[in-house]
């Protein structure tokens, strides 16, 4: 490498005011490799790049570095200047001698000094620059949905009309998420079912979306525009292809008394079932803990009732292999499970709330189920104990949120909301009944969030009480809930026939296992880790996957479909060529040299490095490598320095240049 | 089974049927209870509203003396005694608050013997020592175990079952043969210390206790702390002048139960010497 | 002195492209003025700054040398400063046992919010190191106390009972063919004995010193099939952290242990661990340490108590005497890199000419090179031609690794290595 | 007539030299088990009596370990280079052992061959070579199995023989003696005698016939398993000459520097194709005889060993010549 331009920059006076740009190019042009040397008061200028080009030409550069601002400010321009006259980009280098000398150091002979040291660094890293190609990985033009909730159904409906096919896996039978269990919606109060069976439909019938209902996913391998999805479609015992959605089946089987996942335990289904009326796909599952067929081989009445032959006891789960160039991550919540003994060490239960022990003590979902019209009462609000209508609802908030000392620190952020539309559809059901709310702090900062919550008070009169509750107990067939007025400052006891509990959002179930397949991060309790909370909130540090709605952290429907519309979009930014191309400054190893220790594996945050095996031409093994994936490596260099053989090396910043870096400076 | 024996005041003042109760029981189940010697008040709910040194030191001493006296467990059937214990043994895990404790009690404190309230100690014993030496199981007990503030409480010092619903009492209660009962008050407050100086106070709240466990069908209740089983039997005949109503709940001691299942009569256990005998 | 002719120290500064470079930008952009003796070098991430660079910097002539990233958590790459933290934790204690000044190598993180913070640094580190004057005592000689030498092995041979066992062993187990090769002590020295009838080859005594796990890396011996390797309790260890390396794996060797009676070498004086734990088979019964009059004198708690400049004039001594024959390397059963670091010409990582400088950036490299990883089999003491305490190095960072992460190398085969793993909460008093 | 010193007089006469500028060297006790020829700072550094011979060699002191050949600077496009011209200072090694100083006549021939290397020539011109005969030998000793034996005056300017009871004998061989103890000694009628060597261990000839002929022989293959391939055998040997030449320092003001090299170094033959011609240490252990038992001699008359023992003695896994010879001869 030894015809290198060095363009020493005035910026206007910002340097050339503290620093003497003749004395500092006149010195430049006598150290070692240094074609041409010159400068120019205003580089970056249009006229300043044509220099730079016309020098590469007429010089026959094959090494630039523009001694001016901080490569942040211009270092991409300069790079795109270098291409257009030819010369590979990342043979070009910086000199910051603005920021990190002239503006800096006021006195002229020491500035100057510095800048023309500052300058010979550049002039000994750009000497050892290779020329490099950006990296190029072909992309799957195919999207992966991981959850079939709003958030979900919202991606997969935006990537599917962008052109891209797209594969959604759901793991309850039915599309839907948690939002197809709910009543009505804040702060509209438009019925839930409604707005949401038809993207839930269009969803079914879209050319470009598969959907594979009941399924989990199995496993994720591969890296960004080329991964290798393995589903686990669990066994459904009904051929979904003959069914025709009639029915027969769970009218005629005779198990009905088994408590329904989709309405928490408040209302009954079959052992053959579809979740709830409106269901995507509209095909039955059969449930093998509870179908006597299955269990000891007796009934098989919905066999024989099945014109389509459509029920199939020999089913088995089946893996089905999938390849997709990006993943959705859109896995939504549950609810926190309230009772005494906590799935997780870290969690404590509420005992004093009786949930679990008094049958009319329930959480806000079931609550919703009873108030729904497709839900196990009919939408008539009748209490689980003896389906009386209850004339006295108590409604207590941050059950589990922000309770450190119930390991959950974090506000659910939708409570307040949905407490207060709880009041308000009881208010429009039972007329004569009261309503009474136990909160902390109202915290309705959305759209028209604050004046619903103001009408739920002024115009439903909820009666709210600023206070914790202490404790539930049951005495004469009334729920006894004893709390605080702190507002008033003195205690308050209710006798209530019904209490629900605002339970706090945590991720779903097995979201942890669900991160270590995706190589994502998942934070202490669980929520899925954004690649950075305000410059890119919906992208992973992995590339190629991104999360949408309450997998993320606890927020409203709004909130869940604007971050699903904004994760599909960056799928088809990703989407939208058949390569992705990437920076080259990334690491790579000297697989002859290297010792196999795989140190750099173990460091490596991205996971970007495998084991190999190099192979003479007729493949005969002649001993193990790590290997870079060009496709995951960010470039950080951490395997660079871990390596004790010195094989991992790092493109743009090698170990040859950052040596003659050091080394300039004896 | 050689355990460290702290009485406070109360087993040797007021509630001695507590102690004879308790000697009773052990020694059929040949425990041995070695009484520490020297030893002094505990400083119970007072000495911590003068002063919180105060309160620490004298357990702090006691500690001191039951080391000195080599014992591994130290069992103190009072829950105020047991729980200023545990708030002195977290206090020295501090060096420079056990150097301070130590000079002020002139003796060298290290909090390692391991305290016992009432229940802990029947634990102890254990479930399957005690199911084999029930010779009277008590088919006629149905009882409502009340624990009280004090025994569950505070759940970072004492760190005793579960401080709203706890239940390791039912479950000694069930292995001796009796039936238990779900009720609301198991750790509401009965009044402790103001059964001296505002008595109806004590009433009101002994009167939800003894009528809770009354509705929710328990013929007796149980109790492991002597203030409480003060509070319920002494007063109770107070109780049923004040509100009217015949209650005639007769209040065990935990170790009271034991006793009668091991074959003790009620003589032996002290059980005559309680207010409110046979309903 | 004028302010002219003042030392004016030369300061390189590593910092990370993210934060600390943008920091550095942003001190620019608000004009806060700072003296101009630092030259940065902007590398990615503080996790691509490896050790060798600081040790460079200072060879070059560099008075103080500052090495600053994101703060923990803001990492760009997520976990580029944990890494870059473990490592400068373990490579401090290495620095401070060979005497050279830690004042003048500052670790900082500074956000790109930080311009401030840079200005300070910079100026408060530029008056330290002036303070402090050129770096002369760099390789400087001079006086020191002497630190005790280890003790040296007592003359004639000592076999132990368990030798004729091993012999019978050895040759069934060649006999039936289950290994084709067995790696075993001779008279002389090390023996690889591949014929049943050769077993008798085999001794088991107090001279047995080598390592022979270092064997296991040789494709010579892999060629030959299955081998048994004969190891005692502390070269056992070495098996854990190689199959940890993915350069053995148990199922390839037939381990046989040797419960141990001692082989009169310094780290025999009173180790304790003298039955093997993971050998397929074990022969032998260990005996002693025999209870020590006077206990041997601690030699790393000797060169520690001397100050940092007789420190560095111990170690300029003992590797002055350095000839680069690399016998340390080849021992140690851990050196399996077929081209060495310092076998590497371009860019030259380690001077490779015997020369002080030389020899300081080779054992700096081997010892910190074995951070976590040496399990004290003290070969490369006892190997070397020039009688270097090289062991003093290792136990430096066995210690470190101990007190910083209750990580000890070779004994529980699932702990996590302590190179290329890390903790949220690693300790970082001297970082600012 | 026989001229004898005194051991005080010997170590005023080292102190005088070293006094009056010259580079002393001799064995010196560096650690209780270890003594190494070394440049001594004092006449009673100097080490007579109490060890069987130092761990390393006096070839330490005319080819050193690194050597500098020449500076160079480099200044925009062109480069300076920076002679390494400074006169060597006189320099006396003393009390060295015969087998060292048998060597050196071996090393003459090497590097006066076909390029006569002026940085050799210069040190040795000005170095005086005292030698003191063995009063003991040890089992690696094979001085006697290559034609020498403990009192060969061979490469040394003067031999001192041990009288016991603190006096030696000195003869002076050439000048550059008579020059260093003309007038310095005493005449007396006792004349010193070396100790008769160790018996032979081995026949040099056949095992050069043995190594000559059987250059395929599995024999290779077998001994040099467990060779380690370090460098202490060359380092350690007085005969050794191979040598590298490296650069030194940073980039741009550089130092050429010759180090020493060993043959059983795994990139002691490594080609910049990736190809190793002796890709196995069998393969360096062989051509290490071949070179010093059959090569060398053919070229040069003479063994390229003065069976001083030390490559059996510091091998850390116990070969060296010795070992290898001896089993070439029962084997």
């Amino acid at each position: 490498m030894s015809r290198i331009g060095v363009f020493t920059c005035w910026c206007g006076e910002n340097i050339a005011r503290t620093v003497d740009v003749d004395e500092v190019a006149k010195r430049v042009a006598e150290l070692p490799g240094v074609r041409c040397s010159l400068n120019y008061k205003y580089m970056c200028s249009d006229p300043g790049q044509a220099i730079v080009r016309e020098k590469i030409a007429t010089e026959k550069l094959d090494g630039v570095v523009v001694a001016s601002c901080s490569p942040h400010m211009h270092l991409k321009t300069f790079r795109k200047a270098a291409q257009a006259a030819g010369l590979n980009p990342y043979l070009v280098e910086m000199a910051n001698i603005r920021e990190q000398c002239s503006w800096v150091h006021h006195d002229r002979v020491q500035a100057t000094a510095k800048a023309f040291e500052i300058i010979r660094l550049s002039v000994e890293k750009a000497r050892n620059d290779a020329a490099l190609q950006p990296i190029r990985v072909p992309v799957t033009r195919r999207a992966l949905v991981i959850g079939g909730g709003v958030a979900g159904i919202q991606a997969a409906l935006d990537i599917a009309d962008a052109g891209h096919e797209v594969v959604m896996v759901e793991r309850e039978p039915s599309i839907g998420g948690k939002m197809a269990g709910l009543s009505e919606t804040f702060p509209t109060l438009d019925c839930s079912q409604c707005i949401l069976t038809p993207r839930m439909v269009e969803v079914g019938q879209h050319p470009r979306i598969k959907l594979y209902s009941y399924s989990e996913v199995e496993k994720v391998e591969g890296f960004v525009g080329n991964f290798r999805i393995t589903i686990r479609q669990k066994a459904r015992y009904v051929d979904v292809s003959k069914c025709t959605g009639c029915g027969e089946c769970w009218i005629i089987c005779p198990l009905k008394r088994n408590p329904s996942e989709f309405d928490y335990g408040m209302g009954m289904r079959p052992a053959i079932y579809i979740p709830f009326p409106q269901a995507v796909p509209a095909r039955p599952v059969i449930d093998k803990s509870q179908c006597a067929k299955l269990i000891r081989n007796g009934c098989g009445l919905c066999e024989k009732k099945c014109k389509a032959e459509a029920i199939n006891f020999k089913d088995e789960d089946r893996l089905v292999e999938e390849a997709v160039g990006a993943v959705v991550v859109a896995t939504g919540y549950k609810l926190y499970s309230i009772a005494k003994s906590q799935p997780k060490a870290t969690l404590a239960g509420y005992g004093e709330y009786g949930y679990g022990k008094y049958k009319d003590v329930i959480d806000s979902l079931q609550f919703e189920r009873l108030v729904s019209a497709s839900g196990p009462t009919g939408g008539v609000l009748k209490r689980p104990s003896d389906g009386a209508i209850p004339k006295s609802v108590v409604f207590i908030s941050c059950v589990g949120s922000r309770d450190n000392a119930k390991g959950l620190p974090y506000c659910s952020k939708i409570c307040c909301m949905y407490t207060a539309k709880h009041t308000m559809l009881y208010k429009h059901k039972v007329h004569d009944g009261q309503a009474h709310v136990f909160y902390m702090d109202i915290r309705a900062g959305g759209k028209g969030y604050d004046e619903f919550v103001r009408r739920a008070i002024e115009q439903d009169g909820a009666q709210y009480y600023r206070g914790r509750v202490s404790k539930i107990t049951q005495e004469g067939g009334k729920l006894v809930v004893r709390g605080a007025d702190t507002l008033a400052g003195m205690p308050v006891t209710i006798e209530a026939d019904l209490v629900v509990l605002a339970a706090a959002m945590r991720p779903a179930d097995g979201i942890e296992e669900l991160a270590q397949k995706l190589n994502i991060g998942c934070d202490e309790f669980g929520f899925l880790l954004e690649s950075h909370p305000k410059l890119r909130p919906v992208e992973t540090n992995t590339a190629g996957i991104f999360i949408a709605g309450a997998c993320h952290s606890p927020k409203d429907i709004p909130e869940a479909v604007a971050q699903a519309s904004a994760a599909a979009s960056k799928v088809q930014v990703m989407l939208a060529a058949d390569e992705l191309t990437r920076e080259p400054e990334i690491a790579a190893i000297n697989e002859q040299t290297c010792a196999a220790c795989f140190t750099c594996i173990r460091t490596c945050p991205y996971h970007a490095i495998d084991r190999a095996e190099l192979r003479t031409p007729r493949g005969a093994f002649i001993k193990n490598t790590a290997r870079v994936n060009p496709g995951l490596c960010m470039g950080c260099g951490t395997c660079v320095s871990v390596c004790p053989s010195k094989s991992a090396d790092l493109q743009g910043f090698t170990d040859q240049q950052v040596y003659a870096m050091v080394e300039s400076l004896a | 089974m050689n355990i460290g024996y702290y009485p406070g005041c109360a087993l040797h003042g007021s509630s001695n049927d507590c102690e004879q109760s308790l000697r009773a029981c052990l020694s059929a189940l040949d425990v041995q209870l070695g009484e520490i010697k020297d030893w002094i008040c505990c400083g119970a709910t007072a000495a911590h509203s003068l002063n919180h040194k105060l309160s620490l030191a004298l357990p702090a001493r006691n500690l001191a003396v039951a080391e000195r006296d080599g014992f591994k467990q130290l069992f103190a059937p009072c829950p105020l005694c047991s729980m200023q214990l545990l708030k002195a043994k977290k206090a020295v895990a501090d060096e420079r608050v056990r150097k301070e404790l130590s000079e002020i009690v002139e003796a060298d404190v290290r909090g390692e013997s391991e305290v016992l309230n009432l229940i802990q100690l029947f634990e102890k014993i254990g479930v399957d020592r005690l199911k084999p030496a029930v010779k009277a199981p008590l088919e006629s007990i149905t009882a409502a175990c009340y624990y009280g503030c004090l025994l569950t409480r505070p759940p970072d010092v004492v760190h005793f079952d579960d401080f709203e619903q706890p239940s390791s009492m039912e479950s000694i209660v069930a292995a001796l043969g009796a039936k238990t009962v779900e009720w609301n008050y198991k750790t509401e407050c009965c009044g402790a210390g103001m059964t001296m100086c505002n008595e109806d106070i004590v009433l009101e709240l002994a009167h939800k206790i003894l009528s809770n466990a009354a509705e929710h069908g328990a013929n007796c209740l149980v109790v492991a702390c002597p203030m409480c089983h003060v509070n319920l039997d002494m007063k109770q005949a107070a109780v049923e002048r004040r509100f009217g109503k015949k209650l005639g709940m007769v209040v065990y001691y935990l170790s009271d139960l034991v006793g009668l299942a091991l074959g003790l009569s009620a003589e032996q256990l002290g059980i005559n010497r309680h207010f409110v005998t046979q309903a | 002195m004028s302010k002219a002719q003042e030392f004016e120290p030369k300061i390189v500064a590593y910092v990370c492209n993210w934060c600390t470079y943008l920091g550095a930008d942003l001190a620019g952009t608000a004009r806060l003025e700072y003296p101009p003796n630092v030259r940065i070098i902007r590398l990615p991430c503080t996790g691509r700054i490896d050790f060798n660079l600081i040790i460079k910097a200072l060879e070059v002539g560099a008075d103080g040398v500052l090495v600053s990233g994101c703060h923990p958590g803001d990492c760009h790459y997520t976990a580029g400063n944990y890494h870059a933290r473990r490592r400068w934790i373990l490579f401090r204690e290495l620095l401070d046992t060979l005497g050279i000044d830690l004042r003048r190598i500052q670790f900082t993180w500074i956000s790109a919010a930080e311009g401030r913070k840079w200005q300070q640094v910079v100026t408060e580190f530029t008056d330290q190191t002036r303070k402090l004057g050129p770096y002369k005592e760099l390789y400087a000689t001079g006086p020191f106390p002497d630190v005790p030498a280890p003790e040296t092995a007592s003359p004639g041979v000592k076999s132990f009972a368990a030798e004729s066992e091993l012999r019978e062993v050895c040759g069934k187990l060649l006999a039936e063919g289950t290994v084709k090769v067995v790696i075993g002590y001779g008279a002389r020295g090390p023996v690889v004995v591949t014929r049943a009838e050769d077993a008798e080859r085999l001794v088991w005594n107090n001279r047995c010193f080598s390592n022979l796990t270092a064997y296991l890396k040789r494709k010579e011996i892999k060629s030959l099939g299955k081998a048994a390797v004969i190891v005692k309790p502390c070269d056992e260890k070495s098996l854990v952290e190689l199959e940890k390396e993915a350069q053995f794996e148990r199922k390839d060797a037939h381990v046989i242990g040797m419960a141990c009676e001692g082989v009169d070498q310094p780290k025999c004086a009173h180790c304790t661990a003298r039955t093997p734990r993971f050998a397929d088979v074990t022969l032998g019964v260990e005996a002693g340490p025999e209870p020590q009059t006077s206990p041997s004198p601690n030699r790393f708690a000797a060169l520690m108590a001397m100050p940092p400049a007789e420190r560095m004039a111990f170690w300029t001594e003992e590797f002055n005497r350095c000839v680069k024959c690399y016998a340390c390397r080849q021992v140690c059963p851990m050196c399996y890199c077929e081209r060495c670091i310092v076998d590497k010409n371009r860019p030259i990582a380690i001077d490779p000419a015997p020369s002080t400088k030389g020899n300081f950036a080779w054992h700096i490299a081997r010892a910190f090179h074995l951070a976590g990883r040496c399990v004290g089999c003290g070969e490369c003491s006892r190997a070397c031609p020039a009688g270097i305490d090289l062991a003093l190095l290792n136990i430096s960072l066995h210690i470190a690794a101990q007190k910083n992460f209750g990580y000890e190398a070779g004994i529980d085969p699932k702990a996590e290595p302590v190179i290329g793993s890390y903790t949220l909460h690693d300790t970082e008093a001297f970082i600012r | 007539m026989s001229e004898i010193i005194s051991q005080s007089v010997l170590r005023g006469l080292a102190a005088e030299w070293i006094a009056g500028g010259k580079s002393v060297a001799g064995p010196a006790r560096v650690k209780p088990d270890l003594v190494l020829y070394r440049t001594l700072r004092s006449g009673d550094d100097l080490l007579l009596e109490g060890f069987q011979r130092p761990s390393n060699s006096i070839k330490d002191f005319l080819f050193p370990k690194a050597e500098k050949l020449y500076g160079y600077k480099i200044h925009g496009n062109s480069i300076e280079l920076i002679e390494n011209d400074s006169p060597e200072p006189a320099q006396v090694i003393i009390a060295a052992r015969p087998c060292d100083a048998a060597a050196l006549p071996i090393l003459d021939h090497v590097f006066n061959w076909d390029f006569h290397d002026e940085f050799y020539n210069r040190r040795r011109a000005a170095t005086t070579v005292v030698t003191l005969a063995c009063s003991a030998h040890d089992e690696n000793c094979f001085c006697t199995s290559v034609g020498l034996d403990p009192g060969s005056e061979r490469g040394s300017d003067a031999i001192l023989f041990a009288l016991g009871s603190g006096q030696y004998e000195v003869r002076c061989a050439t000048e550059k003696g008579h020059a260093l103890f003309d007038g310095k000694t005493e005449k007396s009628e006792r004349t010193g005698k070396a100790i008769a060597g160790p018996e032979k261990r081995f026949d040099a000839k056949a095992v050069r016939a043995f190594v000559t002929t059987h250059f395929e022989d599995p024999f290779w293959n077998e001994h040099a398993l467990t060779c380690i391939g370090c460098g202490t055998c060359a380092f350690s040997c007085p005969a050794c000459h191979c040598f590298d030449i490296v650069d030194a320092g940073p980039a741009a003001g550089n130092a050429r520097v010759k180090t020493w090299d060993s043959c059983q170094f795994s990139t002691f033959t490594a080609h910049a194709s990736g190809h190793n011609p002796r890709p196995v240490q069998a393969t360096r252990q062989r051509q290490r005889i071949l070179h010093k038992f059959a090569i060398y001699p053919e070229k040069f008359g003479e063994i390229l060993c003065t069976g001083c023992g030390n490559c059996a003695r510091n091998c850390p896994v116990g070969l060296g010549v010795l070992s290898v010879a001896t089993e070439i001869n029962h084997g």
